[in-house]
């Protein structure tokens, strides 16, 4: 085997290469992971990104405020009303809009429901690269209502286009608060189910313990946000700290994990859909009448300024950052990816460990490529 | 019987072909049944558009595998690479010859005296069975090299560590058993649970369960999928593999679960005996065929097989390691040094 | 419209709830005053050269030379622990530098932000922070593909969304928002030299 | 390690309890919708493909402004029509071509159309989009867009070719108010 021995990239070193992706069947999309491996040991990581770069931010530049909503629906597309809330909340703060307690309250439960649709994709997919595959179906079982009830909301499962600048285009359709209300009441039995087949398993916990380990203080240096620096401790989420729509007349709380491994991220994210659950349930019971949409002028015009704008996304903090020069087109709206930079520590956490449990670290940082090559 | 060629060459060549076209038939119908089980547990119908209720299915994938191309990558080792999947058919088809499937039996009179249903009954029958299924693992590390592909030859390694870890602690709990048979030969050990009365899954629990799981883990499957762990290898070993050369190391792998749950069945569920052969007052449950009692059991074996496919993620490869040498082999040490104390204070083997 | 048939008859003498006013935008105001940036100023003097505040955002405008100073001091002494967002926007008209490098900073213990800005020529370095924040490097590498700007002392500064070979800045305002013919010889025995699918093209 | 902790290790309790869940979806009700022959009815405001009315088009081009991927292609030239005895100028529709291929069904358009009811809507309850040729297949002029196979009338109104005036004010209000501007 001659021509082996040439083409080996490191001839002196036991060292191998191997290219993750784009085309592989763990890493969600299209990164290329390109992995240095001792054995079966990995000694250096480097995801490339880009595959799915459609220039989002350029789109935007050229697109009228509402116009840029539809966009923003394909970036994550896992959370497309969380894209939404970002982006219409950013714009209403710079233009000085109050959007009528009824749209905040429906933002809030489409937010959620977003939230616990996300986790569940999250929960499926992770299980399924740790090599459990049943809890795919019976997690997207449940993802299916959600999407169902999105359809009889806006009309569109995936790509929402749910909310506007100043509101909300519609109404809640007649009955959707009690099927919203159902399919929260039987959640947490669901996830009680899925609880049942992977918290306690020993599989699940030898191969999630220990994996990807972050510190508090290097995940804060790494920029993580959301699940991941919330498993490592952190108490931090956007919804506390800066309350938006309605977040601060709602009781919930924040999850956090005590080791930052893997099986803290899985527990703090199962709590999470249950407190989602909570703010449901909450928001259903105190959805007051009123307008959905505010009184905003028909072309949307926010003055020469610049602001930022978060939400606590599913993967973790999404912030808008848009630049107006006081014409009906951003002038800039850029995105603060959450997977694209909790996706820049995987070479942090996957150092030193084995090939499989890089793939349950990607898992774990649930990161969607939409959003991180936009 | 007339002719003593007809005893020696016709009736093994039918039954050659007969068990071969079974074997075969039940790989492919196993996929059906493991789809269609996994399917109901994920609340999901399965296959069931190729012919009613999707029964046809398994004769259109072997159809779709016939016809499809036949790629060798140009920078595989090309005869190691055509003949790694007939190094790992071969020997999983002809562990077929020493199971015995059932007492001996006239075929419902169809035959003026009984002659065994099996093939043949050699007296180191599962020291055969160990010996040539373990010829298997050079199809797949063969395979995997062959392929010159990262991901193939890392599942053909995983594959090979994993099986000769696996074969050890394998083998402890087939000694256990064998100490309470007192014999090498399949048709034997069965026979010496109908004497003892019962089946040596109750004196050899612990024997049985390691037994199981060390099955699992040599036929590569779920939780111990690590040499084709889609997730990690892409396919593993049999990446670059496609139509029937992908096909062969399928059926293979169905194969191979049949041989696990047969001799499992043969070795600790008394073969083709009903429960509690001993007992007369269950002689009503005499009424099913041995075979039947036989394919029961096996069909129970798979099963879980599929269940536990469906239920459980999988063990990373050091932790499979460490299973199997840590855990494994000492209890299963201990184990037999249990049992060869029971049998000597019980009276020993007969 | 039947949503405003649900709305409960105010009091003639009530206010408007606000979501009913024309909504009156927020305004920028010099915060030279303000704490946050006085902060600074005192830390890292003559850095400041201009401080805006905007809908309670506080931006700060740094000199090019000093923005490596100015975030060090930040986290280190004003606790500045968080850079949420690093990002940069093109003003190709203006004299004193076409971009704006921003940076957006977060401190956890009166949970405030503070955004830094830095203006920067076509073609002038800027000193990186990956020195300071690991997390900006990823996002120095997006303004370098984007923008063309360059960071000094950057220890990989490689494209990261465009492939390698691209050539222009994809977010400049004078990027055809059509794309460009990249001559990427994508399918090179298909496409001659410079043929080849066209970036951001019809894709017919 | 606790006693209970080990007891539980060795008779597999972890293991079992994640088999008893799949054992019990065994004999659940499955889920799965045999697509072709049933097919599940979209929620009523579900967006689908276009639905287009000439007769109540104005056009005003703003459906065409408010498509954020500009997709929308309107052509129109001013007549002279005699209303009630009085000329007037009137614009009228050469071209409205929808370049369905390159649509994201975001809504946007039919939000936008300030004519009631909506002269563009989506809400044709039609998902089975597909084209063997996009290009030929999925450009949509005004005449394919009025007519097209399986096109369904805008929900609670009495399609304009049945025979009803576009603009009857009895046919609009016949549509329930809820439905009238979604």
């Amino acid at each position: 085997m001659g021509n082996l021995e040439a083409t080996r990239p490191f001839p002196d070193s036991e060292e191998m290469e191997i290219s993750f992706g784009p085309q592989h069947p763990a890493t969600h999309g299209v990164l290329r992971v390109m992995v240095r491996v001792d054995g079966e040991k990995i000694v250096d990581a480097k995801p490339i990104i880009g595959y799915l770069h459609r220039g989002t931010e350029k789109i935007f530049e050229r697109e009228t405020y509402n116009g840029t909503i539809p966009h923003t629906d394909r970036m994550d597309y896992t959370a497309a009303a969380t894209n939404n809330q970002a982006l219409v909340g950013a714009v209403e703060r710079m233009m000085g809009v109050t959007v009528p307690p009824r749209a905040a309250y429906i933002r809030m439960i489409l937010a959620e429901l977003q939230r616990i649709a996300s986790h569940t994709i999250w929960l499926g997919t992770h299980a399924l690269d740790i090599g459990a595959q049943t809890p795919f179906f019976y997690t997207f079982q449940e993802r299916e209502t959600i999407l169902d009830l999105y359809e009889e909301y806006c009309g569109a499962r995936l790509t929402l286009n749910c909310m506007r600048v100043g509101g909300q285009p519609f109404d809640l359709p007649e009955g959707w608060t009690g099927r919203c209300g159902a399919f929260v009441d039987q959640l947490p039995a669901r996830i009680a189910e899925w609880e049942r087949l992977l918290t306690n398993n020993r599989i699940w916990k030898l191969r999630t313990i220990g994996v990807g380990v972050i510190s508090a203080a290097n995940a804060i240096e790494w920029g993580l946000t959301g699940p991941p620096l919330r498993g490592s401790g952190v108490k931090w989420d956007i919804r506390k700290v800066f309350p938006y729509d309605r977040y601060d007349e709602v009781d919930f709380e924040i999850p956090i994990g005590a080791n930052g491994d893997t099986y803290d991220r899985y527990l703090v994210r199962m709590e999470e859909m249950r407190q989602s659950v909570r703010i449901i349930k909450q928001c259903l019971a105190k959805l007051p009448d009123g307008p959905v949409m505010a009184k905003v002028p028909k072309v949307i015009k926010p003055p020469k300024g610049e602001f930022y704008f978060s939400v606590e996304g599913p993967k973790g903090e999404l912030g808008f950052y848009a630049v107006s020069d006081g014409s009906t087109n951003p002038y800039r709206l850029h995105v603060r990816p959450a997977c694209f930079i909790n996706l820049q520590a995987l070479p942090e956490l996957v150092r030193g460990h084995l090939i499989a449990d890089m793939i349950a670290v990607i898992g774990t940082l649930d990161i969607v490529l939409g959003e991180i090559d936009r | 019987m007339g002719s003593p060629w007809i005893a020696f060459l016709v009736v093994p060549l039918v039954k050659i072909v007969v068990i071969l076209l079974v074997v075969i038939l039940m790989a492919a119908y196993l996929s059906y049944f493991e789809r269609k089980i996994l399917a109901y547990m994920q609340i999901r119908i399965g296959p069931n558009r190729v012919g009613p209720r999707g029964w046809l299915q398994p004769i259109a994938d072997a159809l779709k595998l016939f016809v499809k191309e036949d790629i060798i990558p140009s920078r595989a080792e090309k005869f190691v690479y055509i003949v790694a999947p007939a190094l790992i058919t071969a020997p999983a088809l002809v562990v077929f010859s020493v199971i015995p499937f059932g007492a001996d039996t006239t075929f419902f009179g169809l035959l003026k005296q009984p002659i065994p249903p099996y093939l043949t009954d050699i007296n180191i029958g599962i020291l055969f069975i160990l010996g040539v299924s373990s010829v298997g693992v050079y199809g797949v590390i063969l395979g995997g090299w062959a392929s010159n592909n990262k991901f193939s030859l890392m599942g053909g390694l995983r594959s090979a560590a994993q099986l000769v870890s696996y074969e050890v602690p394998m083998g402890f709990s087939v000694i256990a058993v064998l100490l309470m048979a007192g014999s090498l030969s399949m048709v034997k050990i069965v026979e010496a649970q109908k004497q003892a009365g019962v089946w040596f899954i109750f004196p050899g629990i612990v024997a049985f369960f390691i037994y199981f799981v060390c099955g699992i883990a040599e036929t590569n499957r779920n939780p111990f999928d690590l040499p084709e762990a889609e997730s990690e290898l892409v396919a593993g070993f049999h990446t670059e593999y496609s139509g029937m050369k992908w096909a062969f190391y399928f059926l293979a792998e169905y194969a191979n679960m049949v041989v696990i749950s047969s001799v499992a069945t043969v070795l600790f569920l008394g073969g083709w005996l009903r429960p509690f052969p001993n007992v007369a007052a269950l002689a009503f449950l005499d009424v099913i065929p041995p075979f039947i009692w036989f394919a029961a059991k096996v069909g129970f074996f798979l099963f879980c097989y599929i269940w536990f496919r469906g239920t459980f993620p999988r063990y990373r490869f050091d932790q499979l390691m460490a299973l199997g040498w840590k855990v494994l082999l000492p209890v299963s040490l201990a184990n037999l040094l249990v049992v060869a104390l029971g049998v000597l204070l019980m009276g020993g083997a007969r | 419209m039947n949503e405003q048939q649900n709305v409960p008859p105010q009091p003639p003498e009530a206010p408007k709830p606000p979501w009913e006013e024309k909504p009156v935008p927020p305004e920028s105001r010099d915060a030279r005053e303000h704490e946050q940036v006085r902060e600074i100023a005192a830390i890292v003097p003559d850095a400041v050269l201009e401080a805006v505040e905007f809908a309670g955002q506080v931006t700060v405008t740094v000199a090019r030379e000093r923005i490596l100073d100015v975030c060090r001091a930040c986290k280190e002494k004003l606790e500045y622990k968080f850079l949420v967002d690093l990002t940069a926007v093109d003003w190709p008209e203006r004299p004193e530098g076409r971009f704006d490098v921003v940076y957006w900073l977060h401190r956890f213990s009166d949970s405030r932000r503070l955004r830094l800005k830095v203006r920067v020529a076509d073609g002038v370095e800027v000193s990186s922070v990956t020195g300071v924040w690991k997390v900006s490097n990823w996002m120095e590498r997006e303004a370098f593909d984007m923008f063309g700007i360059y960071f000094a002392d950057h220890p990989n500064l490689e494209r990261i969304l465009t492939w390698e070979g691209f050539s222009g800045h994809p977010l400049r305002k004078d990027f055809p928002i059509e794309g460009i013919d990249t001559g990427a010889a994508i399918y090179p025995d298909v496409y001659p030299p410079g043929g080849g699918p066209v970036a951001g093209g019809e894709g017919e | 390690m606790s006693l209970w902790g080990f007891l539980t290790s060795v008779l597999q309790i972890d293991l079992a309890q994640g088999l008893s869940v799949t054992g019990k979806f065994f004999f659940h009700r499955k889920a799965t919708i045999q697509y072709p022959e049933v097919r599940p009815e979209p929620a009523g405001r579900f967006r689908g493909m276009f639905g287009f009315s000439e007769e109540r088009c104005i056009v005003c081009h703003i459906c065409a402004k408010a498509c954020p991927i500009d997709i929308i292609h309107i052509a129109d030239h001013f007549e002279e029509v005699e209303v009630d005895g009085k000329k007037k100028k009137k614009k009228v529709l050469d071209r409205y071509d929808i370049d369905v291929k390159r649509c994201m069904f975001c809504g946007l358009c039919e939000e936008a159309c300030p004519t009631e009811p909506v002269a563009i809507w989506l809400t044709t309850k039609s998902y089975e989009t597909a084209a063997y040729e996009r290009n030929e297949q999925l450009y949509f002029d005004k005449e394919r867009l009025q007519n097209w196979e399986g096109v369904k009338p805008y929900p609670g109104v009495v399609p304009p070719n049945m025979g009803q005036m576009p603009n009857d004010p009895t046919g609009a209000s016949s549509a329930g108010p809820e439905e009238q501007k979604r």
